[in-house]
C-alpha cells in the first residue's frame, strides 16, 4: 500500500511544475488564448524537448513507455495553469490510439512525429446526436477500389483546426447505436473533402467541426480490425478520464487556493472576508471536495493500471466526482470572489468554466452515475 | 383561501396577452438580442410600452403609473416575464423601478418634471452608482467623494458594476458628502449628467464574454447643486426606503417559470442513449428537484402579494425571496447547461453544431453566477434573516 | 388571491392552540403516550365537545361540511404538540372513507358516533409487501351465503388497536396490482377471525397487524360499488396527505422554534452558541423549509379544494417537500441540540421522530418524486 | 503508486477471518445483541481476542500489543469490522484505546502493572469521564473539582455521556485541580473504582430508546492519589495527545461499507411497484451518490495510512476522516431507514410484520445522529480544518 510517487515521477512532476509557473502567469495564458491557435507552437517545442510528448509511447518507438499515472502527474500540473497546449488531443487521444491500435505503418509513420513536437493530432468521436455514447456512430466507410470513403460529421474535435492528422470513428457495417460494426481511420485534414470549421470553446480551446464528404482513406489507415474498434476507443477514453481528472484535480487545487489567499485579504465591514465562520466552513467544503477527488483519482490509476476487475466502476465513480466536485470548487471559488469572480479579468472564473469543460468531456457526472450504478446493482 | 382571479383580472390578463401578442415580435426580439441594436431596439420597445401607459405600472397615477391592484400587477409581471418581454437584466429597471421612485418620492417638483417624463419615453437612459471597487456587499464603506464648490459639487471617485453605463445619459450617484460620522451618514443622492466632462467609462468585461458591466470614474465632475435629491448627507435614507419598494419581484417566479419550460423542452429533443433525456429517471429526478422548489417559491411570491393587498407589511417569508429566487434561477441553467452537454461550451453564436441554443445557455448560465451576488450576496441574505426573522 | 383564514377557521385555529398550549407540555404527553391506549379518551371527549371530531361531514349528518382547509387548520396546530389523539385514523380516515362512499347504511350507523366521541375507527391499506401502493393488495374477499368472506393480513395500522371499526381493502376480484377489483368492508374489531396484534410506533402511536381469517361482513358493510373501491381510497388519502402535512408543517415550525431558542440560552466557549454564523445560517435554512412547505401546503389544499387538474401534481409536490423539509429541520434541531438532542428527556428528538413518520406515511418523498415525475415529463 | 497486498499481507488477512470465522458465531453475535447476556458475552469474545493476542493490536509489544505493521492493523481492523465482531460503539474502545495508551505513556510502573493486565483480560471494563453537563464541545470547560486531602482526592462534580458506566469497573476522569489559570491548565487524570462511595450513575435514555448512555456523579468520592496519571495539573495534555493516537480509524470506513452491503441486500428483497427497490433508478441514484463517497472516504483513509507506513505525520487529507466518515454513516442510516419504509417506525423487536431487520435499522439510526456530535460535533471539526489546513 503505497501512494508516493516514484522518483522519475517526482522528476517529471518537478519539471511541469516549474514549466506552469515560469510560463504560464494569467496574463500570458490571456495572450495565447486569443491567438489564431489558442496555444504556443513553442511551448509545444519545449514539451517535446521535456520528453512530455513521448509519455505513452512505447520505448521501441522512442517512446517513455509510461502508464496512466505518469500521465496522471503531467495533467495535475498542467491543470494548475489551464495549459492550453493540446497534451490531451495529439499525446493522449491520438496518440493512444495509434499506440494501441497495433497497425505498424501508422504507428511508423506518425509517433515519432509526435514524440518530436512535429504532428498535431486530435480525435473526432462526437457527432451531433451522439451524447456521451461512444458507439452513437452515423458517419460511414465503404470500401470499394481498394479504398475507404467516408462520408459523415463529426463535432467539437478537440484540436480539430490544428491537427495535421485526425483519427475518426466510421461505421463500416450496423446501425447508429449497434456496438459493432465502428471502424477507424487515421485522416489527413488536408484530404479531399474534408472541411473544417474551427470555433472557440470558454476555456479557450481551439475546437472544429468535421464535415466528411466522400473522404478516402487508404486500407492500411485503419486502425486495428475493421468493425471491432469500440473496445480500443473505449481503453483509450478510459486512460484519458485519468488524465482529465487529474487536470481537474489540478484545476480545483488552485481555485481553492486562490479563494483561499483572497479571502484573507480582501476586508469588507472591517474585516477579513475569511475571518466569517460561513465562508470558512464553505472553503472547508471545497477542500472536502478535493481530497475526495484526489482519492477518487488514486484509486482509479491504481486499479486501471492494475488491471482490476472493478477498474471500470472506480473510473465511473471517480468521473462522477470530478464533475460535482467540479461545479462546487468551480462555483464557490465564485462566488466566494464576489463580484469580481464574475469578471474575465479574474483568473478565478476561468478554472470554474474549464472544469465545468471537463465535467462533460467523455461523459457528465449523470451520465457516469448511471453507468457506475449499472455495473453496482446489475 | 383561495387563489382564483376575478372575471375583471381575467379580461385584464387576456388585454395583456392580446398586447404582448401584437407586440413582441420575433424580429423585435432579435433586434434586443443582438449588440448592434440593443439600444434602438430597446427603446422603440419600451415607448410602445409607455404609448399603451404601461411603463411604470408602480408609479403613483399623477407621475404616469396606472393604479393597479397588486394583482392586476402581478398578472402584468407574470405574462410579460413569461413571453419574455421583462427579464431580469432590464435596463428599464434603472430609471423606472430605482431611480424614478427616489424622484418622485424624495425629489422637488423641478426635478419630477424634468426627469420623470423622459423615463418614461425613455428619451433618457439611466445607470446606477452605488457600488464602488472594494466596498462588495458593505455598501456604505463608499468612498467616492462630493465637495460643495459654489453653485456645484465636485465628484471624484470610482463607481463599478454600472450596468449599461455605456449606453446611459444619466447616472444616479451615492456619494459621500461627510466623513465625521457613522459611515452610513454623510452620504448624499446625486443625479449626474454622463455628459459631464471628467467622466469615463471604462468596460468590465464579464465571465460570459460579454460587455454590460463598466467600471465609471469620476475626476473632478462638477454637477450643479440643483441635482442633489432631498436633503444633503441623507441619501442612505433614500436608496434603503427603495430597496424595500420592489421587493415583491425580487424571486424572478415568471423567468424562472420560463426557464423550466424551455428546459423540458429542449430535454425532449436532446438524445441520450436511445431516448430522449427528458424520458431519463435520472434527469427527471434532477429537474423535478427544482420544479418543486419553484412551485413552493411561486405560492411564497403570492403569500407576500396577498399580504400587501390585503394592506399587511410583508411578514417573514418575504425574506427568502431573492435567496430561494436566485439560487432556483442558478439551479435551471445549470441544468441547462448539462442538457447542451458539449455544446454548452462553445463560445460562437455560429458554428453551433445545430445546437443553436448552446450559446444563450452559456451566456444565460454564466451571467446567471452574478444573481447569488448582486444586491447583497446570498450569504448576506442570510445574515439579515438570522437576525430580523430569528432574531439573532 | 387571498390566503387569509374565514372567521369560522381562525375561531377553530384559536381553539385547538389553546388546547394544546394547556394539555400538551411535554410531560404529560410522554405520560399519555406511555399508557397502554398511547392517547387520552378523556381529551377525545373534549375534541367532540369542541366540535372537531364533525369537521369533515355533512351537515346532514351533524357534520361541520368542512373541506381540506378546514382539517389542515386542525392539524397544524396538534403537530405542534404532538398530539396523540388518533385524528387522523377516526376523523379523517375512517370518517372520510364513509362520508365518501354514499353507503346510507353505515353512515347512518357509524358518523354519528364519531361525532359524539364514541367511536374509534382505522383504515386498513398496508400489507406486508405492498409499500405505498394502494392497489398493492393481497386480501381477498368473497361472497357466499349472502355475505362476503375476507382473508388476509394487514399491517402497521395507525389506531388499529383502539378501533372498535376499521375499513379493509380487499380484493373481490383480479390480480395483486390491479387497479380494479378492490372493495372496501367496514369490519368490527371484534368479529370472529379477526386478530389484532398491536405494538408501537417510534412516534408514540400503537399501531397494529391485523390477520383476517374468514371474517364475515354482510353486504350492507361494504362501501360503494364492489372492486371499484380505488378511487375513493385515493380521494380519502389525497385529502388525508393534505392534513399530515399541516401536522409536519406545525411539527416544524415548534422544532425550529425550540432550536432557535435553545441556542439563544446555551452557551458554549463563553458565548451563545447561536452567536455563531455557521449555526444561523442553518437555522435560516431551515426557516426557509418551513416556508416553502407552508407555500406547497397552500398550493396544494386551494387547488384540490378549486378540484383543479394540477390539484394531484401539487399534492406529490407538497409530500415531497414535507418528507425533504422534514428530515431537514428534524436533524438539524437535533444536532443543533448537541448530545441533549438526541436523548428521549428532550422533546426535539421526538418532533424529528414524527417527522419522519409523516415522511413515511402515504408515500415517502422519493415515491411521491416518481409519481410527480410522471405527471409532469408524461 | 500501488494498493496490492503483499503475499505476507495476504496470508495475515486469511488468517483473520479464519480466526472470525471459527469464533464469531452466531450464538455469540445474539447474545451480545440481547441487553440481558450482553456484558458477559461481550466479555467472551474479549477473551477470546486476548487468547489469540489481538486484544491490543496498538499497544506497544512489552504490554501486550502486537508489533503489527500499519498495514496489517489496517487489515486486521477492516475484516473484524467487516464481520461485525468490532463496531463503533464498542464497549472494549475505552479500555484498549482510550486509557490503556494514557497508562502506558504516562502512568508509572505500578499503575502500568496495575491496569494494562486487566484491560487486556476485560477482567476490568473501563468508561470515560471527559464531558460535563453543560460543556459539549467545549470540553476545558469542565468544573468537576478535585482536591487533595492528606492521601486521596476529593472529588465533586458530575459528569455526562458516560457511555456503559453502569457495566465499568473504572473510570478516567479529567477534573480540575486548578482553577486560577486558562480553562486548559489545571486540569488532571484520574482513574477512579467505580464501587467507591459516592459514585452514582443515572441512566439517560437515548432517542432510540436504548440505555448506553449515563450521567455520573461524584459526590466527595475519595480517590487515592496513587490513582492520579502523571503530573498534577497536567491532565489536558495526556488526554489532547491520546485524541490524535486513534484518529487512523475514525473514519468507520468497514461499517460504512458493511452497512452499503446490508442495504443493498434489503433494497433487493423490498418490493416497490411490482419490481424490487434496488432496480429503481431513484434509488440506485441515492445509493450510488454515497457508495461513491465512501469508495472516496476508503481510498482518503489508505492515503493516512500509507503516510503513517512511511513514518511521516498525517497530511491535510486527514482531517476529513471523522468529518465525511460521520455524514456517509448517518447517510446509509437514513437510505436505510427509507428503505423499511412503514416498518423503520416500529419500536418492537418482536412485532415486525416480517420486517426484522426494521427494528435494528431504526436503533441504528437514531443512535447513528450522535456520530455527528460526538468527539466534537461536525461544525467543530469544520472549525479545525479552517484553522489548522487553510490556516484561517
Amino acid at each position: 500500500m503505497d501512494f508516493s510517487f516514484s522518483e522519475e515521477q517526482s522528476m517529471l512532476k518537478d519539471s511541469v511544475t516549474r514549466f506552469v509557473q515560469d510560463n504560464y502567469d494569467f496574463e500570458s495564458r490571456r495572450t495565447l488564448a486569443a491567438s489564431d491557435a489558442g496555444f504556443s507552437t513553442e511551448h509545444w517545442q519545449t514539451f517535446a524537448e521535456l520528453g512530455w510528448l513521448s509519455i505513452p509511447f512505447s520505448e521501441g518507438f522512442g517512446g517513455f513507455g509510461g502508464g496512466v499515472v505518469d500521465s496522471m502527474v503531467v495533467m495535475e500540473e498542467l491543470g494548475k495553469g489551464l495549459v492550453l497546449e493540446p497534451y490531451l488531443a495529439t499525446v493522449l487521444l491520438f496518440g493512444g490510439l495509434l499506440q494501441k491500435s497495433g497497425n505498424q505503418v501508422v504507428q511508423d509513420a506518425y509517433i515519432g512525429s509526435i514524440i518530436e513536437g512535429s504532428l498535431q493530432g486530435a480525435f473526432a468521436f462526437v457527432e451531433r446526436d451522439s451524447r456521451f455514447v461512444l458507439n452513437a456512430v452515423r458517419t460511414r466507410a465503404e470500401k470499394s477500389d481498394g479504398s475507404y470513403w467516408i462520408n459523415g460529421e463529426k463535432t467539437v474535435v478537440i484540436n480539430g483546426a490544428s491537427a495535421d492528422k485526425i483519427v475518426v470513428s466510421a461505421r463500416t457495417s450496423g446501425n447508429t447505436h449497434d456496438e459493432g460494426g465502428i471502424s477507424l481511420f487515421v485522416i489527413d485534414s488536408k484530404e479531399a473533402g474534408v472541411k473544417i470549421s474551427s470555433y472557440r470553446m470558454m476555456d479557450g480551446q481551439v475546437v472544429a467541426n468535421i464535415s466528411l464528404d466522400q473522404v478516402s482513406v487508404s486500407t492500411d489507415h485503419m486502425l486495428g480490425e475493421e468493425g471491432e474498434a469500440l473496445e480500443v476507443m473505449q481503453e483509450v477514453i478510459n486512460d484519458a478520464m485519468i488524465a482529465v481528472s487529474a487536470e481537474a484535480l489540478g484545476a480545483m487545487e488552485k481555485a481553492l487556493q486562490i479563494t483561499v489567499d483572497y479571502t484573507k485579504i480582501r476586508e469588507q465591514f472591517g474585516v477579513a472576508i475569511g475571518s466569517f465562520q460561513v465562508l470558512q466552513h464553505r472553503m472547508v467544503d471545497m477542500f472536502t471536495a478535493v481530497q475526495e477527488t484526489r482519492s477518487l483519482l488514486y484509486r482509479a490509476a491504481c486499479s486501471l493500471e492494475a488491471g482490476s476487475d472493478e477498474a471500470i466502476k472506480d473510473l465511473y465513480a471517480l468521473k462522477v466526482k470530478v464533475g460535482r466536485a467540479g461545479k462546487l470548487v468551480g462555483e464557490e471559488a465564485m462566488q466566494l470572489h464576489g463580484g469580481m469572480g464574475m469578471t474575465d479579468e479574474l483568473d478565478v472564473g476561468h478554472y470554474a468554466k474549464r472544469l465545468r469543460m471537463i465535467n462533460t468531456l467523455f461523459g457528465d457526472a449523470d451520465f457516469c452515475q448511471q453507468r457506475f450504478a449499472q455495473l453496482s446493482y446489475r | 383561501m383561495d387563489t382564483t382571479f376575478t372575471p375583471e383580472e381575467r379580461v385584464f390578463r387576456d388585454e395583456v396577452r392580446t398586447w404582448i401578442k401584437r407586440y413582441w415580435t420575433e424580429e423585435l426580439a432579435n433586434r434586443i438580442a443582438d449588440k448592434s441594436t440593443f439600444k434602438e431596439a430597446q427603446t422603440e420597445l419600451q415607448k410602445l410600452l409607455n404609448d399603451q401607459g404601461w411603463m411604470a405600472p408602480g408609479w403613483p397615477e399623477e407621475y404616469g403609473g396606472t393604479g393597479w391592484s397588486v394583482t392586476r400587477r402581478y398578472i402584468y409581471n407574470t405574462e410579460m416575464a413569461r413571453a419574455g418581454v421583462l427579464g431580469p437584466a432590464d435596463p428599464m429597471v434603472f430609471g423606472v423601478s430605482m431611480v424614478g421612485p427616489v424622484i418622485y418620492t424624495y425629489g422637488n417638483e423641478e426635478q419630477k418634471k424634468r426627469f420623470l417624463p423622459k423615463i418614461l419615453t425613455s428619451d433618457e437612459w439611466w445607470c446606477q452608482g452605488y457600488s464602488e471597487p472594494g466596498s462588495g456587499s458593505d455598501l456604505a464603506s463608499l468612498k467616492t467623494k462630493a465637495e460643495l464648490e459654489g453653485d456645484h459639487y465636485v465628484v471624484n471617485g470610482a463607481k463599478i458594476w454600472t450596468t449599461y453605463a455605456h449606453y446611459a445619459d444619466w447616472i444616479f450617484c451615492l456619494v459621500r458628502t461627510d466623513s465625521s460620522g457613522r459611515k452610513q451618514e454623510g452620504i448624499s443622492f446625486l443625479l449626474i449628467d454622463m455628459k459631464t466632462p471628467g467622466i469615463k467609462v471604462n468596460p468590465i468585461i464579464g465571465i460570459d464574454g460579454r460587455h454590460t458591466l463598466n467600471e465609471t470614474e469620476f475626476n473632478n465632475v462638477r454637477v450643479p447643486k440643483e441635482n442633489l435629491i432631498g436633503e444633503q448627507d441623507k441619501g442612505w435614507t433614500y436608496a434603503k426606503s427603495l430597496l424595500t419598494h420592489e421587493r415583491l419581484y425580487v424571486a424572478n417566479v415568471s423567468q424562472s417559470k420560463r426557464s423550466l419550460a424551455e428546459l423540458k423542452k429542449l430535454a425532449e429533443r436532446e438524445w441520450a442513449g436511445g431516448q430522449p433525456l427528458a424520458a431519463d429517471p435520472y434527469f427527471q429526478q434532477r429537474i423535478s428537484d427544482i420544479e418543486i422548489d419553484l412551485m413552493a417559491l411561486e405560492f411564497t411570491e403570492l403569500r407576500v402579494l396577498s399580504a400587501a393587498a390585503a394592506g399587511k407589511e410583508p411578514g417573514a417569508e418575504s425574506s427568502v425571496l431573492k435567496l430561494r429566487g436566485s439560487e432556483i434561477a442558478k439551479a435551471l441553467q445549470d441544468i441547462k447547461m448539462d442538457v447542451a452537454g458539449y455544446y454548452a461550451g462553445i463560445d460562437d453564436a455560429d458554428n453551433n453544431a445545430n445546437h443553436s441554443f448552446a450559446n444563450k445557455t452559456r451566456i444565460d448560465f454564466m451571467y446567471g453566477r452574478a444573481s447569488s451576488v448582486y444586491g447583497g450576496t446570498n450569504e448576506i441574505q442570510k445574515n439579515i434573516i438570522a437576525k430580523a426573522v430569528l432574531g439573532f
